[in-house]
């Protein structure tokens, strides 16, 4: 069912999901702008706030922290964007993806995983103590979210009996995992927002510790971590709809419409969704997570073995 | 032709990634380089028909790497390396008998006439390998299993110096943990101070 | 694309680490040996599988072996660092062997 | 060259602004907050996210060296203005995106804005500039533990701003080892090594001295806060004495009560106005510490309306749907309960009174005091009898006394924050929110 798109694919990739991102980052400055100035105050206008932050970040020096190791750094800041993309490359438009690889499902959990240990680096590299904060930080959310969220996608895959984003996708002609298995649908969201260190699991970021990874990072360092963190949210957004809904499967439209609408549709739940919680810090959500998430993840991992035994 | 390159791309970089984890001295490029060393096996493991293997090897390497990298800050004697540290002993011994190790091994590897591939691979080695492991190789992966939970249970009894006890109260009948207001490991509010 | 090739360099791999394992004072260090020599076994695992017996799964099993005594002796060993820094501010081998008598 | 120069003037005109608050001048910062509302931009948590930095009150000479420290680490090109009143806010934002006819060298001083071009002053806070990493070549890595190494960024008081933004310019390559270890002693690259010390979990990591503020986002003006921290686990905390204030006028929050201690006649709206907007900023920075933007900017919409003199009724209905929210949270409730618990037996103990005293419980007991207190006040916000001369309950507490509430709630802090994690730590502290202002400044009446 599933194809490899052209090898332009390769080359529209990442430029498609810049676009995604900068339309997101749009959609959050404008929910922001409207909690700020209230309705009166124009909030569309702040669409293109976050474009205009970063063509003044491309103008503008990186700069350097005393005795820090800002080549380490830099390598981590660069992985975050690259992650995100070589995730990206396992997902699906309509039918087609840029590759679809027989493990495309572990694939796509490794990259982000490269991620995690990205953030780390950018928080180590500057040598300050903020930052530092900011990168153990988001190791302790890995450790939080990843099992759980590990869970979820297996569950998916194991309802397709099948690895291939593309064979999970064909299992869902009829019925969308999203919607016999709930819990694990529930639990990708949520690590999404984790494993993107957005909205709720901002804290790496936090504006408590001065920005915490990013405190230090300056210029096109920043600009590059910052849309990278835009890039992971898309995309693992994104991925939710192969997983979950079904794909590029829907009535009247063509696939590659579907993609696009579930996958807005995602993010605009996600960003919206983020205004009601206020960040998770994870000395208290680690409980939570191991003591709720993970039976609960594994009980409906359980749930679905089951079905798929007996049809 | 083009394997060959792809050997030469992963199989250097992994072999001089190795080297740089003793030679760096700073533990955040040390676990790195080995992060490095090792996804270049990952990327050779895929190279040889075990995506999902290689892929597997990649994950767990970075997630491990990845909390390697906080346990060497915090227990290294210098922990960044701030301080050009050499922290080897008996290296000569060592050297002799890591170098005549590979030359034994090299030896082997070249002297040894090696059967013929026999066999094709399965046309998805994934689904081989799960059909093995919970078929022939079923007392293996129960091993493993029962291994990485007894490790669960002793890394946690060796690691933690609080129980439930120090948790929820003599009785455990306390609702909420005594730590909570520091997390999960707020030897504070239990001590009441800092330290021994 | 030989086996050999691939031999050589997962004994490449396994030697740096047994050198680091045998240098290496700090007990993390010594752990990141460890896990190198663990690596060299995983490309020779795989290697062999691809090249001599690929009908048969016992090298992807055996990769999965090694996977896992990487992850276990990981956690053991990062437990013990712990409990030794706790028990005494002891994080070199040479320390650790003072511990006992 | 010219690319850049169109982005910079595209980014010229959005710019980020980090507010160096002095204490002394709340009403300037509410100004500052609401002109930087208007228009959009962003409020930089850290100097680097930052492109203009605008400097809230006047600047004594104590200020001076922290200031300058948070101008040096904005990477170029930025600029820079000074706002001494709530009166010229506008003039002196404007100046933030005018271009500059000429690079002014230093501050200008009030108004004057200080835009420092990539072709600007290279010398300045640059001669600890380390060349990357080419100088440090030789030893493998000194990345470090300097992160642990006493040295944080923000908090740059000890004037080792090895940060230049200018790193194009090879202007420092032929000095660029200035920081390479300065002997082997426990200092590295000019910066003390970390020493281990006993810790909360028994674990001798590590120690690192860093003092948090006074250039945090969502912190109080003028405090600083020395901490031990290992790891993020706050070992210790102590609150840096205070430069002795500026005379000058009374605290902003105070002023109604004090005004009216002293004769004068102050309506009772007016003062049941200040206390709403004083819990609203106070709620507003905790929920900005917790994570929570939304409600927080909410909440400071709200306060700039409340003290703007809009009718009671055009408001009180969004002050109850944001305290209904807030209320509802389970969430929020989950995190920020047992933090800094501070029962009435213990607050009483270090003389603390007001909303903290009445809490009797932790950061979550304190917000939600302040958001109820801030509903009873908006009831109260068009009254316009006089206010008595003898109440003298404050937002933060009893004034009158020999010494200011806030003096109590910084006795209180260095406790609660001890074995506290970082992210609790911004948490307690923004739950007690002490107000400078009213500390050592004259509140007898």
């Amino acid at each position: 069912m599933a194809d490899t798109a052209p090898l332009w694919a390769v080359v529209l990739l990442p430029f498609a999901l810049v676009a995604a991102a900068a339309v997101v980052a749009g959609l959050d400055a404008v929910l922001t702008a409207a909690a700020e100035r209230g309705r009166g105050g124009r909030p569309l206008r702040a669409a293109p706030a976050p474009l205009r932050t970063g063509l003044r970040l491309l103008g503008g020096q990186p700069r350097r922290t005393t005795a820090g190791d800002p080549w380490l750094g830099r390598i981590g800041i660069a992985l975050v964007p690259v992650a995100a993309v070589l995730a990206g490359a396992v997902l699906p438009w309509g039918f087609r993806a840029v590759t679809d690889p027989v493990v495309g499902v572990v694939w796509f959990n490794a990259m982000e995983a490269l991620a995690w240990a990205a953030v780390w680096l950018a928080g180590w590299g500057p040598n300050s103590a903020l930052s530092l904060i900011g990168g153990y930080r988001f190791l302790a959310q890995g450790l939080a979210y990843e099992l759980p969220h590990m869970f979820a996608i297996t569950t998916a895959a194991l309802g397709a009996e099948s690895l291939r984003v593309g064979e999970v996708v064909a299992a869902q002609r009829g019925l969308w995992f999203a919607v016999w298995m709930p819990a694990a649908f529930a639990v990708f969201l949520l690590s999404a927002l984790a494993m993107a260190f957005w909205g709720p699991f901002d804290h790496p970021l936090g504006r408590d510790a001065a920005g915490g990874a990013a405190a230090e990072h300056a210029g096109v360092d920043r600009l590059v971590l910052l849309a990278g963190r835009w890039l992971l949210l898309v995309v693992t957004a994104g991925f939710s709809v192969p997983l979950f809904l079904g794909g590029g499967h829907g009535p009247w439209l063509p696939a590659w419409a579907w993609t696009l609408l579930k996958t807005a549709a995602v993010l605009g739940l996600l960003v919206a969704g983020r205004r009601l919680l206020p960040t998770l810090r994870m000395e208290r959500y680690l409980e939570f997570a191991w003591t709720v998430l993970v039976p609960l993840t594994l009980l409906q991992a359980l749930v679905v073995a089951v079905v798929v035994l007996n049809r | 032709m083009l394997d060959d390159v792809v050997f030469w791309a992963l199989a250097g970089p992994a072999v001089a990634a190795a080297v740089m984890v003793f030679r760096f001295a700073s533990m955040a490029r040390a676990t790195y380089a080995l992060l490095a060393s090792l996804l270049c096996v990952g990327g050779l493991v895929v190279r040889l028909g075990l995506d999902y293997l290689g892929v597997v090897v990649v994950l767990m390497m970075t997630i491990e790497m990845a909390l390697m990298g906080v346990f060497m800050v915090m227990f290294m004697m210098n922990p960044a390396g701030l301080m050009p540290m050499s922290m080897l002993h008996n290296r000569r011994g060592a050297a002799v008998i890591s170098g005549g190790v590979f030359v034994l091994l090299a030896a082997g590897v070249l002297l040894t006439p090696w059967p013929r591939r026999r066999g094709e691979p399965a046309a998805d080695p994934t689904k081989a390998l799960g059909e093995s492991l919970m078929g022939p190789h079923m007392l293996t992966m129960m091993t493993l299993g029962l291994a990485l939970f007894a490790t669960i249970v002793a890394t946690v009894v060796l690691a933690t110096r609080r129980g439930r006890y120090d948790r929820f109260g003599d009785d455990l009948r306390a609702r909420r943990a005594g730590d909570r207001g520091d997390g999960g490991d707020g030897g504070a509010r239990v001590r009441g101070g800092a330290g021994p | 694309m030989t086996l050999e090739l691939f031999l050589l360099a997962a004994a490449a791999l396994f030697c740096i680490g047994l050198f680091g394992a045998l240098t290496q004072q700090s007990i993390v260090m010594l752990m990141m040996g460890l896990e190198l020599m663990l690596g060299g076994v995983i490309l020779a695992a795989a290697a062999v599988w691809h090249f001599v017996a690929p009908a048969a799964t016992d090298g992807q099993v055996l990769v999965v072996l090694a996977v896992t005594v990487m992850a276990v002796e990981m956690a053991v060993g990062f437990a013990v660092v712990t409990a030794l820094f706790r028990t005494r501010e002891a994080d070199m081998t040479d320390e650790a062997a003072e511990l006992k008598e | 060259m010219g690319l850049r120069d169109v982005l910079l003037r595209i980014g010229a005109g959005h710019p980020a602004v980090l507010l160096a608050c002095l204490p002394g001048a709340t009403e300037t910062r509410l100004a500052v907050e609401a002109g930087l509302r208007r228009r959009g931009w962003p409020v930089a948590a850290s100097p680097a996210a930052a492109s203009a930095l605008v400097v809230v009150g006047a600047a004594g000479a104590a200020d001076e060296e922290w200031v300058e420290g948070l101008w040096r680490q904005i990477p170029s090109p930025k600029a820079r203005s000074a706002v001494a009143g709530a009166y010229d806010v506008e003039a002196a934002l404007d100046t933030l995106v005018r271009p500059a006819a000429a690079p002014v060298p230093g501050d200008g001083g009030e108004h004057s804005a200080d835009h420092d071009g990539p072709g600007g002053h290279a010398d300045q806070g640059g001669h600890r500039d380390h060349d990357g990493h080419d100088d440090h070549d030789g030893h493998g890595g000194d990345d470090g533990h300097g992160g642990h190494g006493g040295h944080d960024d923000h908090d740059d008081h000890d004037g080792h701003g090895g940060h230049d933004g200018r790193d194009g310019h090879d202007d420092h390559g032929g000095h660029g080892d200035h920081g390479e270890h300065h002997g082997h002693g426990g200092v590295v690259a000019g910066l003390p090594m970390a020493g281990r010390a006993d810790d909360r979990d028994g674990l001798r990591l590590d120690r690192l001295h860093l003092p948090l503020g006074p250039g945090l986002a969502d912190w109080p003006a003028g405090l600083v806060l020395d901490v031990a921290l290992q790891g993020d686990v706050v070992q210790h905390a102590g609150v840096r004495p205070l430069p002795p204030p500026a005379p000058g006028g009374l605290p902003y929050w105070d002023e109604p009560w004090l005004r009216a201690a002293r004769g004068a006649h102050v309506p009772r709206g007016t003062a049941a106005r200040r206390r709403c907007a004083a819990h609203l900023d106070s709620a507003a920075r905790l929920l900005a510490v917790s994570g929570w933007p939304d409600p927080a900017a909410r909440a400071r919409r709200l306060r700039d309306a409340v003290l703007g003199g809009a009718p009671a009724r055009e408001w009180s209905a969004e002050l109850g749907r944001l305290v209904r929210r807030v209320r509802r949270s389970r969430v929020l409730r989950g995190l920020t309960a047992g933090l800094g618990a501070l029962p009435a037996a213990g607050a009483r103990r270090f003389g603390v009174t007001g909303p903290a005293l009445a809490a009797d419980g932790d950061a979550y007991d304190r917000l939600l005091v302040w958001l109820d207190d801030a509903v009873r006040c908006a009831a109260e916000a068009d009254d316009d009898r006089p206010l008595r001369p003898y109440d003298r309950d404050g937002p933060r507490g009893r004034l009158g006394g020999p010494r200011a509430p806030s003096d109590a709630l910084l006795d209180a802090l260095p406790e609660l924050l001890r074995g506290a994690e970082f992210a609790s730590a911004r948490v307690i502290v923004a739950s007690l929110d002490p107000d400078l202002d009213e500390v050592g400044a004259v509140v007898r009446g």
